[in-house]
């Protein structure tokens, strides 16, 4: 127990790492995710088809390959090259990898709105734009709400993905307490600390799903 | 661009007119030259079989859809107009929106906005399209329910309504725009007979106003009593248009005789 | 903070105040680990840190995934290599290294009971090593052995190969003696280290290959350390004697 | 070019294991899944609450940690303890994981099919079990599809995380070679293999869509 | 097990008969001591308000709801009976099930299978319920669907269908386990008023045939033509039960007369 209480430090600090690529990813994610779901939607194709392109590439390929490749080669890339400290380039990747989810979620959500709550807004007077604020997208975010729950914590533990770039969150410095001390205990500690995020997350959604079963569809 | 059709306009301007409309989905052209012509107050009652082209005329009315020929104008005021050359144009979407504001409609399935309350289905047009304050514009819209029957419901949501519930807010919503016209697709056909009636007596209401009103309805009984006009529809065309008593004591045309026996 | 390139300063002319920036693994206990205030220290860390103050250089530790180490080096996120670094014939192609300041073997672990007590026995057993460790290139130069052996594991860290020795499914593994022995202290009569080994090799720090000027200075600092009995002293503070190589 | 050529056959070889791990975690964890789901919708309570937490334990902690329990710590647990060599313990560790997601996506389906389809079932003479089988399931699985390709098109990049059982999959497999060659081309086409990958799935998933867009609902 | 409640039966077995059946839901008591006796070849409809229980009844009749109170019997079998202390009891459940079988539903909803053809929807219960052979089935199936005038429908998907065709094929899929006794639940409520007529004609052919049948309907139309007994439930109780012209003729309770002038 007193071992416990002692590798705690670390493992606080690991957690606060963790939670700040989670938050900082989901803060930005998500936003340009429903951009991306407006554009995979947009009248026009080449728009569409570049989306579609780009979603397909980050769905496709596997995040860590992603933040290697935005950490070690974008610098040599000419014109957008640039060459970005270990966080901001971990952020990046994350934030280009789960606003492509983000992304298919949120065009599933617009498109599972019936073509009558148009109809409903147009003959009202309502602009395109203000049929998506007022209208399509507040009803989209209570269907979304489980798929975007469950996509939150998997974020949760693929935040650990950050070791390829020797960031300790909290698994790494889990692992790096293992290797000093040459004792599995840490990682039972860290699993904890797992459970008690995935648990805030799940009720934090839940909360938010009963605000939202005020109505029914 | 106001390229008249060839026939002359009557003296006092329409409500709405609509000339020769053509309308096509891919190969399928389900309109195929309708004409109408509404004067201010009127109640004009569409009926006809399934497919015949009822909703998809009043859908190009409203520019749901868009016709490929024909004119339609709205208190004098062109949407779509078609030179001699067979070319159908549109005027410019800030005109076609303000065109359209001057008409409502009313779904058969309501379209209500189910994250909203009753009072707010009411007043989200008038608060986000005329920019009008909140406190302007509750009072209206109260009036409005209280009008159709609802004002119990101000602050339900509409899943919470019966299916003739939902039908009376939908009414107040279109009218919570005061649109010069009001266009009502089936209005009562998704609900059970019982709640039929309290629709129909809101809308027998609004005729006895002198609210200008185009009806598609399978209610003969609402077409004959309250209808200045009914008009039969069927493969696209209107076969017979006459004031109701007449249409239904004596139809001309022989599928009008065959749809009203199948009806009634 | 961090400059984006070493200054090039001519050596012996630490007046314009440099800094630099070491990368190491801080999993690699003793040389570089993090302690209980997740500080990170080690013997390599505080030759680092002596080396830094004789030059008059800020110094900052950059912890990298050492198997992206030569990346991390020639994309100018990191200055140094100091963590433990083997020189070898093939690194020397890619970096620059000073003289060597440890010299290492590449020891054979066992446990305990294990009736395998040479070199020899290995012949058709499960081996472990770190990935991208000198271990692996060690059993490699001995093409006899690596031949002999079934199956040699690369796992992604030391520990997780001697725990595996614990479980059975390995008969042996290959380590840095440094860190072995670190760990074998850790768990008294569990393991028992053969007295072959996979040979010696010398640990040194590595520089960019152009960056001359740094390679100068450190060298020179290290050096110094040698033979005024500061690296010596540093040494009995980690490892209980003086095993710097001269 | 020809350096691709030449690091092609470890990446093939690490291909290999990726598809191997990737199959045979298909293959257990569906039906493991769908079992886990039915049990979750049982009508005793205990049952219900059990695999409940088992859901949560498993969706809360990150894969690596019950890869490396099952593997390491597993041996040393009375009863239950068994030492498995890497290959299937980490088969064991992706299926009770991978078995957990699909578990509450088969759940969610399963709700999904309108009580009129029990009452039809019911008053047609169907047992429980007929129902379920004949009525319910060929529906579920139509309306599944796309989550399951989700889950599956994450799992073959997840497969990836064998690595710290020190098995050569091909993201470790390029690694290798990057480190070796102090080149990061091998990521490229490591990139392009897993693209090819997630390519197949997709048709194939897409072509499961339209086998099942016989009947609209 | 066979513990008769007090009044004597009728000479001839009756097809179905309910005593007294109670049903709540939570605090609210839907049915409240409802009873009904059918003869062969009945045709019973039971008309009420919304809410009045008729839908309830039904379901508890077919153990889609179990009672609270009462006894059902089914030619002559006992589902549930309730003894002089008040206890409710259900036979064991492979019985339910025998006896059920005997019983055929046809809901407002159609409830058809939207994985299967029309032909596959109704070969699936006898061949999974009854063990036979999928070429034993498939003639009597396709008689059935030419019956109802689908046999060219065989094998399209229930989606493909307007809602009258779905209905006759949910009737088709209740006939094909040959059914004693067809529950139906407002069939055609949920129907085009256009679509209604060829399911009530399916109806009226089966009444022909001498199918015991009973009928929740609004379509007074049906009840009056084709019911010997028309039942009005209101508030969970049978107010009036009566052949059905008498009923409609001379309704003798006050709240059947303010029914009956709301309905027509
Ligand atoms: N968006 C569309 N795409 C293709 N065909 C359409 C579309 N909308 C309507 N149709 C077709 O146009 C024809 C007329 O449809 P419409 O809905 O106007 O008929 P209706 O008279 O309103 O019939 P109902 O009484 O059934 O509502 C039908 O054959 C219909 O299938
Ligand atoms: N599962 C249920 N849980 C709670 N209340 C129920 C349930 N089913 C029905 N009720 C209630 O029981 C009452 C009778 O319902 P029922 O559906 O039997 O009426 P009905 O006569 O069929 O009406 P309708 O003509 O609207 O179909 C209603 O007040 C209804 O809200
Ligand atoms: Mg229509
Ligand atoms: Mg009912």
């Amino acid at each position: 127990m007193d071992y416990v209480l002692n590798i705690l430090p670390p493992l606080i600090e690991g957690t606060g790492v963790t939670l700040q690529v989670f938050v900082i990813t989901l803060m930005l994610s998500v936003p340009l995710g429903l951009a991306l779901a407006l554009l995979r939607l947009s009248r026009i194709a080449p728009v569409r088809a570049a989306v579609g392109g780009y979603i397909w590439l980050m769905r496709g390929t596997p995040l860590m390959l992603q933040m290697l490749f935005i950490y070690f080669a974008l610098p040599f890339v000419p014109v957008i090259g640039v060459r970005l400290p270990d966080f901001p380039a971990a952020i990046v990747a994350f934030v280009l990898n789960y606003a492509a989810y983000f992304a298919e979620i949120f065009r599933a959500g617009i498109q599972s709105i019936e073509r009558g709550q148009y109809e409903g807004a147009k003959v009202l007077g309502l602009s395109y734009a203000q049929t998506m604020r007022r209208i399509v997208l507040p009803q989209v975010i209570k269907r979304i709400l489980p798929p975007v729950s469950n996509e939150t914590i998997t974020l949760i533990k693929d935040t650990s993905l950050i070791y390829v770039l020797a960031m300790n969150d909290l698994l790494r410095a889990a692992r790096g307490i293992v290797q000093r001390d040459f004792t599995t205990s840490p990682f039972v500690v860290a699993a904890a600390f797992y459970l008690i995020m995935t648990l805030v997350l799940t009720y934090g959604f839940q909360h938010l799903e009963k605000k939202y079963a005020v109505y029914d569809e | 661009m106001q390229s008249m059709t060839n026939e002359a306009t009557p003296a006092p301007t329409p409500m709405l007119r609509a000339v020769d409309l053509h309308k096509r989905f891919g190969a399928i052209e389900v309109l195929k030259g309708v004409s109408l012509e509404v004067g201010r107050g009127e109640v004009i009652a569409i009926i006809g079989p399934s497919g015949s082209g009822k909703s998809t005329f009043l859908r190009c009315l409203i520019h749901l859809e868009t016709v490929q020929r024909g004119c339609i104008e709205v208190e004098g005021r062109t949407l779509v107009s078609t030179d001699t050359g067979g070319e159908c144009r549109y005027v410019a979407d800030a005109e076609i929106r303000t065109i359209c504001g001057a008409m409502g409609m009313v779904f058969q399935h309501f379209n209500l906005f189910p994250h909203l309350t009753v009072l707010e289905n009411l007043i989200e047009a008038p608060m986000t399209v005329k920019g009008l304050r909140r406190e302007d514009v509750v009072p209206k819209a109260e009036a409005l329910l209280a009008k159709v029957g609802l004002a119990d419901k101000r602050d339900a949501y509409p899943s919470r309504l019966s299916g003739g519930q939902k039908q009376r807010v939908a009414i107040a919503r279109a009218l919570a725009m005061e649109p010069d016209i009001l266009l009502f697709d089936e209005p009562t056909s998704a609900l059970d007979p019982e709640l039929t009636g309290e629709v129909l007596r809101t809308m027998r209401e609004l005729a006895d106003e002198h609210m200008t009103m185009i009806v598609v309805t399978h209610e003969m009984a609402f077409a004959r009593e309250v209808a200045s006009r009914v008009i039969f529809m069927d493969g696209g065309l209107v076969v017979e248009a006459r004031p109701a008593r007449e249409l239904f004591a004596s139809p001309e045309h022989p599928r009008t005789r065959a749809f009203l026996e199948n009806m009634l | 903070g961090k400059s984006e390139a070493p200054q090039a300063a001519a050596p012996a002319a630490p007046a314009a105040p440099a800094s630099i920036v070491v990368g190491l693994d801080d999993h690699f206990p003793p040389m570089g680990f993090r302690d209980d205030k997740n500080e990170i220290v080690g013997f390599d860390i505080d030759l680092a840190k002596e080396v830094a103050k004789r030059l008059g250089m800020q110094v900052s530790f950059k912890p990298i995934d050492w198997s992206a180490k030569e990346a991390e080096l020639n994309g100018k996120r990191i200055d140094v290599l100091w963590n433990g670094l083997t020189i070898t014939e093939e690194r020397k192609a890619n970096i620059l290294f000073t003289t060597p300041y440890l010299e290492n073997h590449q020891i054979i672990v066992v446990t305990d009971k294990s009736p395998i007590k040479a070199k020899a026995e290995l012949a058709g057993k499960i081996v472990g090593v770190q990935d991208g460790s000198s271990a692996v290139d060690a059993i490699q130069k001995d093409e006899k052995a690596a031949k002999s052996i079934k199956e040699l594991k690369k796992f992604s860290d030391n520990v997780t190969a001697l725990m595996d020795l614990s479980t059975g499914r390995l008969d042996a593994i290959v380590v840095d003696e440094v860190v072995g022995r670190y760990y074998i202290a850790k768990k008294p009569g569990e393991y028992r280290v053969l007295d072959e080994n996979f040979g010696t090799e010398d640990y040194g720090v590595g520089t960019r290959k152009d960056d001359t000027a740094l390679m100068g200075k450190l060298q020179k600092a290290m050096d110094d350390m040698k033979a005024d009995g500061t690296a010596a002293t540093i040494s009995t503070r980690w490892f209980g004697k003086d095993i710097v190589k001269k």
